[in-house]
């Protein structure tokens, strides 16, 4: 792809979702798009194998979604407006998202944004959590 | 004439909303936020808006990929929410006002502004949380209201000065508009948050407070940098800020005042603020 | 570099899937308007594109009310036809050109075009009908599209003036594209029809002849009239001329002749046209 | 509404499709827009009055459809790429749809979309037309 935010510098840790990801994601997005209803959540529920197969998710997009792999689902496309219709049926919020793909424990990311709200930069809170997690992890 | 009483901006994280259906507003993790509209609800009991222009954006509930609009109007007669994927409780419908809406897409039009006009739209936390936040406990919503959705799913998304830019054709319908209502402009979304990626939980208390201090005096400080450069940050979805400068546009060009300013972190995973200005 | 061979733009008409279906191009009510397309042939042979930019209008297959774009912009890898409510034979799908709509795409929203971006896009015989005629008889089509859909259904339409501006956006983002592909500008549609209301029949040579004296050596002449005045002289389907000025802007800014035209009072309700340009 | 086209004089013998058209005739467009598949069309043909209803027509709409009247469809809104939906499920194709909206016989409409071929003006080829018919209608 060829716009112009490919001359950019890239932003770490940060996935634009852009025309090469929108092109990439349809199917994982279309299926998260289907959660807006209760009976499709239901459904895959119900057989995920049959429910993903409806959608012909790509090997990779399947396997992400098998391991409940967020960074995965977007590295295969996914947007995460979409995919948190998808881990609403697990009963996750955007935290335990955070979470899972920043490799902290959910208090720990939450402990990360708290100490935003207390004055520490980004980059301060980011690191401690990192250290915390190395320590315990 | 219509009458521009001034702009409401406020964060609409979906955790809010949880938050107003528990009875949370006294929490000590929810009071700093929710104390921030004492102001808000005098405010607009003293201006008595009966029609607002939201820009808001979609979250995956109204549009999909398949169709994907940067700038769509509505112009219906009735906005309902929908179960958005969490299974939460539906918010209470909107209703239309769909001459002022045709008025305002013809304007646009002709102001060469390609916008998408949608007379079904279903609105979804982004529009409904900064109601219930405004007007809590309300049967019925006191206002019409004519939606705008901005794409900040699906870059390209529009530049800032784009998005600036819309909302000043808005205001310039507004100007031309031969009605006598009294109009409050809102801005939802933002302020710096990232969801998504290794770097989830991305907060920038000093760009929100750039944005907060140029907002009202100089919304032109807050075009200049590329989509990339807010995205590097706000955070990937803390470029909802695009609702706010787009809010800010339909302002108007004279002089603004900020009369009101909440900003507390963490909401969810975002930096949440509240704004009101008025004309000066 | 790729390189823009030229333009090919026609008429559209419904009737005309039909005649093709039904083997009638000699007949002759039928061969004024087939024996155009003799020139198509020998100078498509000749140009050799793989690529072709279409701009259409959807005739309500892929659009409806809910969601109207001004501007829409293909970016799937395959674009189907459907049965648009007659029963007629489904015409062949065609190969989009992702890679090529997604650099179109960033560049329009660049150049401040508000366009809906459409993964998935039903084309209609507007854009069948132009291929069925320019390649008749391939099993599949020689080239891959970047199709536009320009709102020729719901008022306020996009004036000739925006249109032409988009075409001359894409003629840029062509510039930049660093592929090596032939492209191929194609505009569909017009000319002067009506097919609702009393005035039903009503056609405009002397409108016509205007329009297609000045497209290829002074384009903006075509971009006076508003619309209103457009409709008053080309009728509420003639309008359609719209997408021939977007693609006679895709062209680009650089002089462009005139090597074929044809024209033939009535196909069907219209004026059928079509026309052949190159880069001069 | 006020758009900037209602300061124009207006044209005679058409109706543009502005939004107070498409708010008014949203409904029918709706039910034609359903005409693209098949099955919507047998479903009219099978039990028009449940069809209608099933749209929620307003009264003028379903006055304008069960009279097969065009003029009074676009009268009710309705927009003529839809209509054209509806036609065909009688096998009504746009000349057809001409001469129910002029009063002309098929024939004399096309007749004076010849006329126009021939080198008449629509002025001219209109008034023979409207002549005809008042000699023998
Ligand atoms: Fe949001
Ligand atoms: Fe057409």
């Amino acid at each position: 792809m060829s716009g112009p935010q490919n001359a950019m510098p890239p932003i770490p840790g940060t996935h634009l979702f852009d025309g090469d990801a929108a092109a990439k994601g349809f199917e994982l997005n279309a299926m998260c798009y289907s959660f807006n209803d209760a009976a499709n959540r239901q459904a895959f529920l119900d057989d995920e194998e049959a429910y993903c197969a409806k959608f012909h998710l790509t090997p990779q997009q399947r396997e992400a979604v098998a391991q409940r792999s967020v960074l995965g689902m977007i590295a295969a496309g996914g947007n995460i407006y979409y995919l948190a219709k998808l881990a609403g049926i697990f009963g996750l919020n955007v935290q335990d998202v955070g979470s899972m793909q920043t490799g902290a424990s959910v208090d720990d990311f939450k402990a990360m944004l708290f100490a935003q709200g207390a004055g520490q930069s980004y980059e301060e809170a980011h690191g401690a959590m990192i250290q915390k997690e190395k320590v315990h992890g | 004439m219509a009458e521009i009483v001034g702009a409401y901006f406020t964060s609409h994280v979906p955790a809010i909303g949880g938050a107003i259906h528990k009875g949370l507003q006294q929490e000590p993790y929810w009071k700093p936020f929710f104390d921030g509209f004492h102001k808000v609800h005098e405010w607009l009991a003293q201006v008595k808006p009966d029609v607002a222009i939201v820009f808001n954006n979609d979250h995956g509930l109204n549009f999909f990929l398949d169709k994907m609009p940067t700038f769509a109007v509505g112009a219906a007669a009735e906005y309902h929410n929908a179960d958005e994927g969490w299974g939460l409780p539906i918010y209470k419908p909107f209703a239309g006002h769909t001459e002022l809406s045709w008025h305002i897409i013809n304007s646009l039009v002709e102001d060469e502004f390609d916008i998408t006009t949608c007379q079904k739209m279903l609105v979804d936390h982004a529009l409904s949380i900064p109601f219930e936040l405004a007007w809590p406990d309300v049967e019925a919503w006191p206002v019409k209201i004519v939606p705008f959705a901005i794409n900040t799913v699906q870059h390209p998304l529009p530049s800032a000065k784009r998005c600036l830019a819309l909302g000043q054709a808005v205001n310039r319908a507004l100007q031309s508009w031969t009605g006598d209502e009294r109009i409050v402009i809102i801005g939802t979304g933002g302020l710096s948050h990232q969801l998504d990626g290794e770097r989830a939980g991305f907060i920038n208390r000093d760009y929100d407070t750039f944005c907060m201090d140029n907002l009202s005096v100089d919304p032109a400080a807050l075009t200049k940098d590329s989509i990339h450069e807010m995205v590097r940050k706000a955070g990937t979805q803390g470029v909802e800020v695009l609702n706010w400068i787009a809010a800010r546009g339909a302002l108007g060009e004279a002089p603004v005042q900020e009369i009101h300013r909440n900003y507390h972190i963490p909401i969810s995973n975002t930096a949440a603020a509240t704004m009101l200005m008025e004309p000066a």
